[in-house]
C-alpha cells in the first residue's frame, strides 16, 4: 500500500498528469485557452495510429500468442458483463432513471482509448512489456457494452431505438476502432522493416504529443465539470469513483486467468476501469436519446477519466507488479 | 428579376444525427440541401460549445429551400427524426430565382 | 405541421464581443441560440478574411429564434453590446413548430 | 426598437468562385456582407462533403443584407457569377437596425 | 518483368501503401473515420515544404547542373503536349463529351504533388539519388497544361471563360507552386547550415507523415469512388489506368534524352504518367464550368492515383534501373 | 556598427527569415497560398508550450536566481511605462485621435511572443545561454500596457469601457499567459526527468516548426499590409520603426540594471523592443471599441514584427554582446 502511494505521488510530477491538470485549472478558471479541435483530432489520429502500429509490430516479434484469441474473447465478455455491475451499483447507490443508468452503464462497459494510450505510456517507464495484441483487445472491448445497455433500457421499459444496420455500422467501424485494428495489422505486416521508416515519427515525439493531448483533456473535462451543476449528487460522483475499481478488478481477474504478462495484466485493468467518452456517447444520442447527456459525459470524462489518470493507472500498475512480480 | 415563392427550413441537429436526417429529407424527396457547421449554442438542454466536446459530438444546421406545396412532407420527414432529440427547426419565407431547380 | 410565429434574428458580431453578447441574451431571458463561425465578410469597416487574422480576432454568427413578444427585448439587449462595435442586425419573420419550445 | 425594410440574399457558391461573386457584389455597390463555411450538402449536381474533398474545393455561404431596392442590382450581379456554376440563392424580406449602414 | 513484378509486390507491404489501402478501405466500408480538412492540408504543407527544401539544398550540395534549364523546358513542353494525347486517347477510348474530355485531359497533363512526393520516397528507398531541381520541374509541369485543355475545349465548341488576369494569377501563384518553388529556393540559399537547423523536423519524421497523408487520401479516394457511380463507364476507367503508362512513356523518353540520372528518369516518368487533382480541378471549375467535375475527379484521384500509387511507382523506378543501370 | 550589420545580413539567410520574406511574398502577390487557422493556433501552442517548459527546466537546473522578482518586477513597470512613451511619440509624429494612439501605445507596452520565441531561438544560436525565468517575465509584461493605455484613452476624453471582472480575466487568463506559464511551472517541477521524456518532442524539431509558423506570420501580415492602404501615413510609419528602437533602449536599460546574462539583456530588448498582435488587440476591441484595428493591427504586424524579425533582434544580439562581452 506505501508503494503503491508513493508510486501514484511520483506519478503525479510527469508533464503528462501536469499538463492534464494544467488544461483543468484553465478551463475551471475559465481562461480562453483552447486547442482547436482539428489540432485535437489530429492529436488523436496520430496517438491510436502509433499504439497500434507498434502493437502490431511487437506481435510480428514475439509471433502470435496463443493467447490472443482468449484475450480477445474474454475481452469481448468483459464488456457485456461489466454494464450490468455498472447498472446495479448505480440503481443502488444513485436516483438515476433506468435509461440514464444504462446509458451510464453503457460508458463503463466500454473503454477509453485515452486512457489506455496513458496506460501503454505508463506502464512501458515502469520497464514492463506489455502484450501488443492489447490494442487489439483494446478495439475488441469498445461495442458490446453498448448491447448490454440497450438491452438493460428497454428491459425497464425505457425507449431505446432499435439497432438498425447503419448504427451496427457506426458503432463496429467507428473511426477509432478501424484505425487501431488498421494500424495494428499494417504494423503486423510490415514488422520491423516498416517500423525503421517510421520509427522517428511514431515513437520519439509520442510522449511529448500525448502532454499537449492531455492538456486538450484537461480542457475539455474542466469545461465539462462547469457545465454540469446539478447532475452531480454525491451518489453518482461516487459511483465514478467506485466503478473504475469495480472494473479494474474484474481486468485483474480476467488477466492472471488469462495468464498475461505483469504488463498485459495492467492494461487488462486499465481498459476494464476505464470509460468510454467518444464512441458510446454518440451512439446513446442516436440509439438512447432519451438519456441525459450531461449525466454520462461528466461522468466518464469528468471523474472516471482523471481519477484513472492520476490514481487509478499508477495503481493498477503497482497492483500487476504486486500479485505478478 | 424574376423569383418564384419558396420556404426556406432551418434545421438544428446534433451532428450524430445528420446522415439520418438528410436520408430522411431524400426520401421525402427533398433533394436540395446545404449543411452548415455550427460553434455552440443553448436551449432546453443547455449550452454548448465546439469547445467542450470531444468526438463526433456537437451540432450542425441543415437549410433547405423547398417549394412551398413540398414543406409539409419536408417537416413530417424531418420531425421523425429530430422528435426526440435535441434540436430545433425554423421556417421562413423565401423566393429563389429559379424555379424549376427546387 | 402546425406552426406557431416567431422572429428570427441573425446577429454577426466579433468574437471577443460573443460572450457578452450570448450573457446579455441570456440576462433578457432569451434561453435560445446557436452560434455559427464566419469565414469573413465586409462592411463599413472594410473587408476581412479569417486568413489575414491572428489569435482571436474574427467574427461569428448568433441565430435566435424568439417569440415576437420577446423581440424588442431582444434586439435591445443585443444593440447594447453591439451598439460601438462593428457588427449587424437582421431580422426576418419566421415559423417554429413547437411553441412551447421558445 | 425602431426598423427598417431590407432583403437577405443568401447565394451558395463554388469557393474557386468566391472572389469573382464577391467582386461583382462591390461592382455593383453591394459593400455589406459575410461569407460563412459549408460542410457540404446536395443539389442537382450530385451530394458531396467537405470530407470527400481535397485542395480548394468546397462551398460557402454568402449572406447580403440590402435595401429592398437594391436587390434588383445584386441579384444580376450575382447571377453573372453563378449562372453556369453549381449554387442557389434565395432571398428573404428582413428588417434591420440602422438604415444608413445599408 | 519478373523483377518489376516482385518489386511492385515488395512496395505493397510497405507502411505507406497500407496506410492508403485502409483509408479506401474505411471509405468503402462508410466507416465514419476522417481526418481533419485543416490536419490534411497541415501536413500537404509539412511535405511540400520537405520535399522543396530538400531539392534546394541538394542543388546547392551539388551546384547547379546545366541540364535544369533544358529539363524545365522540357517539362513545360511535356505539360503542353500530354494533354493532346489525353484527349486523342479519350474521343478514341470513350464517349465523353469535348468539353470534359477537355477537362480531363488538363488534369493528365499537369501532375499530381502527392504522387510526386511518394515517387521521390520510393527512389530515395530504392538507394538512387535524383536531382534535386526536379521539384522545380514538378512545379513548372502543373500549370501549361490547362491552357492546352482550354484551346482544346473552345476548338471543339466548348464555352470555356476568357482567362482573365486573376485566373492566370490563381494558376501560375497557386499554393503548391508558391511553396515549392519558395522552400525550393530557400533550400538553395540556405544550404546545408539551414538544412542543419531543421533537419530533425523535415527528414526524418518524414515518411510517417506521408503515411498518415496517404490515409486520408485512401479516405479522399474511396468516399469519391463511392460518390461517382455511373460516371465510370469502362472506357472512362481503362483511360485512367492506360493513360498514366502513357505519360510515363512520354517522361521516359524526355528523362533518357536530358540525360538525368537513374532517379532522375524515374522521377521524370513518375511527374508525366500522375494526374493533377488539386489545381486543375479548382482550375476547371472557374474556367470551364460546363465539366462535370465527377468524371475527372474520379479519374484522377480515384483510379490514376491508387494505380500511380502502388504499380506505377515501382514500375517506373524498376524500368529506369533497367534502362539506366 | 559594421560587425552588428553583418549579423544582421547573416541573420537574413536562415530559414526562418526566409520562410517568413516567402510568405509575405505569396500574400503581395494574393497567391491563394494558406495555412489553415487550426493549423496555425496548433503550431503556435507547441511553440509556447516548449519554449515555457524549456524555461521552467533551465530554472529547475540552476536554481531560482535572486534577480527572478526583481525582473518580474522591472517587466511590469516596463510594460506600465513604455506606452506613456509610445503616446508621446505618436502624439508627436502622427496626427492619430487620442483613442487610437493609446490603442497603439497599449500594444508597443506588452509583447510579441512569437518575436520573443524567435528571439530566444537566434540567441541561442549565438551560444548565449539566458535566464531561464524570461518566458516568466515575458508573461508578466502582456498584461500592464493595457492598463496604462486605457487611463491614457480616458484622460484624452476616449470612451473607454470600464474594467469589468470579465475583461481582467480575459486578460490575465489569456491563453498565452496561462500556457506560458503553466508549461514554465511543469518544467519547473518535472525538472530534467521531465524533459528527458518529451525531449524529442519540444527540442529537436522546434526550429523546423518555427519556419512553418513564421510562414503563416508572413502571409497573415503581407494580408495585412494589403487591407492597410490609407491607414500608413509616413508618421505612422516611422514610429513603427522608430517605437521598436526606443523600447529596446529601455530594455537594454533594464537588463543591465537587473545585471543579467548577456543572453538575458537581449531577449530583455526583444521582449521591450517588440508589439503585441493577439491579446492587446482582442482586448482594445472589447475595451476601446472606438479604435481603429487596422491602425495598430498594421502597425504592430506589419511594420514593427517584420523589422524586429529581420533587423532588431539581431541588433539587440549585437548589441547585447558588445555591452556585456
Ligand atoms: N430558440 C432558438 N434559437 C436558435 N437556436 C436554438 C434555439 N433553441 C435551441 N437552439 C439550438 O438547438 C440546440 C438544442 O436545443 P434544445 O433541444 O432546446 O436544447 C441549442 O444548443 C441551439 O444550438
Ligand atoms: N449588409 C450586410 N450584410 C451582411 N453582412 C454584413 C453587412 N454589413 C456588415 N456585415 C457583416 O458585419 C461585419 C462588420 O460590418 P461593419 O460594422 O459594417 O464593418 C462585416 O465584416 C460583415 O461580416
Ligand atoms: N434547395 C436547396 N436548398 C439548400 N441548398 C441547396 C439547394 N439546392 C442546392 N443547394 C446547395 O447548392 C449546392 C449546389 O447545388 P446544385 O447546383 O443544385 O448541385 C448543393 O450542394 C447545396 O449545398
Ligand atoms: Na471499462
Ligand atoms: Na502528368
Ligand atoms: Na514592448
Amino acid at each position: 500500500m506505501q508503494d503503491i502511494l508513493s508510486l501514484a505521488t511520483a506519478n503525479l510530477l510527469t508533464p503528462m498528469i501536469l499538463c492534464f491538470a494544467l488544461g483543468l485549472f484553465a478551463a475551471l478558471a475559465r481562461s480562453e485557452l483552447s486547442i482547436p479541435e482539428a489540432v485535437a483530432k489530429g492529436m488523436s489520429i496520430y496517438l491510436l495510429f502509433s499504439i497500434g502500429f507498434k502493437g502490431g509490430v511487437a506481435v510480428a516479434d514475439h509471433g502470435l500468442d496463443a493467447t490472443l484469441l482468449a484475450a480477445l474473447a474474454v475481452g469481448v465478455i468483459l464488456s457485456f458483463v461489466i454494464p450490468f455491475v455498472a447498472f446495479g451499483l448505480l440503481k443502488a447507490m444513485t436516483r438515476l432513471s433506468a435509461t440514464d443508468a444504462a446509458a451510464v452503464a453503457a460508458h463503463y462497459g466500454s473503454i477509453s482509448i485515452v486512457t489506455f494510450v496513458t496506460g501503454s505510456s505508463v506502464v512501458q517507464g515502469a520497464g514492463l512489456v506489455a502484450e501488443g495484441y492489447m490494442v487489439a483487445v483494446a478495439a475488441a472491448m469498445e461495442a458490446p457494452a453498448i448491447i448490454s445497455a440497450l438491452y438493460l433500457a428497454s428491459r425497464s421499459g425505457g425507449r431505446a431505438e432499435k439497432m438498425d444496420a447503419d448504427l451496427w455500422r457506426e458503432i463496429l467501424l467507428n473511426g477509432s476502432i478501424v484505425l487501431l485494428v488498421g494500424s495494428f495489422l499494417i504494423g503486423l505486416v510490415t514488422g520491423q522493416p516498416g517500423m525503421a521508416r517510421i520509427e522517428a515519427f511514431i515513437v520519439a515525439p509520442f510522449q511529448g504529443v500525448l502532454c499537449l493531448f492531455l492538456l486538450d483533456m484537461g480542457l475539455v473535462a474542466g469545461r465539462g465539470m462547469r457545465g454540469a451543476k446539478g447532475v452531480m449528487t454525491p451518489g453518482v460522483l461516487a459511483f465514478g469513483l467506485v466503478m473504475p475499481v469495480v472494473g479494474a478488478a474484474f481486468g485483474l481477474a480476467a488477466g492472471m486467468a488469462l495468464g498475461l504478462s505483469t504488463g498485459g495484466v495492467a492494461l487488462m485493468m486499465v481498459l476494464a476501469g476505464s470509460a468510454s467518452y467518444i464512441a458510446v456517447p454518440a451512439a446513446m444520442r442516436v440509439a438512447l436519446p432519451d438519456a441525459n447527456p450531461s449525466v454520462y459525459l461528466t461522468l466518464s470524462l469528468g471523474v472516471t477519466f482523471p481519477f484513472n489518470l492520476v490514481i487509478g493507472i499508477p495503481a493498477w500498475v503497482a497492483v500487476a507488479q504486486a500479485v505478478g512480480g | 428579376m424574376q423569383t418564384h415563392k419558396a420556404k426556406r427550413v432551418e434545421i438544428i441537429i446534433e451532428a450524430p444525427m445528420e446522415g439520418r436526417l438528410t436520408a430522411a429529407l431524400e426520401k421525402a424527396g427533398v433533394t436540395g440541401f446545404t449543411v452548415l457547421p455550427v460553434l455552440g449554442g443553448s436551449g432546453r438542454s443547455g449550452r454548448w460549445t465546439r469547445e467542450g466536446q470531444v468526438g463526433r459530438s456537437g451540432m450542425v444546421a441543415v437549410v433547405c429551400l423547398v417549394r412551398p406545396e413540398k414543406l409539409d412532407t419536408l417537416l413530417e420527414a424531418a420531425f421523425t427524426v429530430v422528435d426526440r432529440h435535441i434540436g430545433v427547426i425554423g421556417v421562413t419565407d423565401a423566393e429563389v430565382l429559379r424555379a424549376e431547380r427546387f
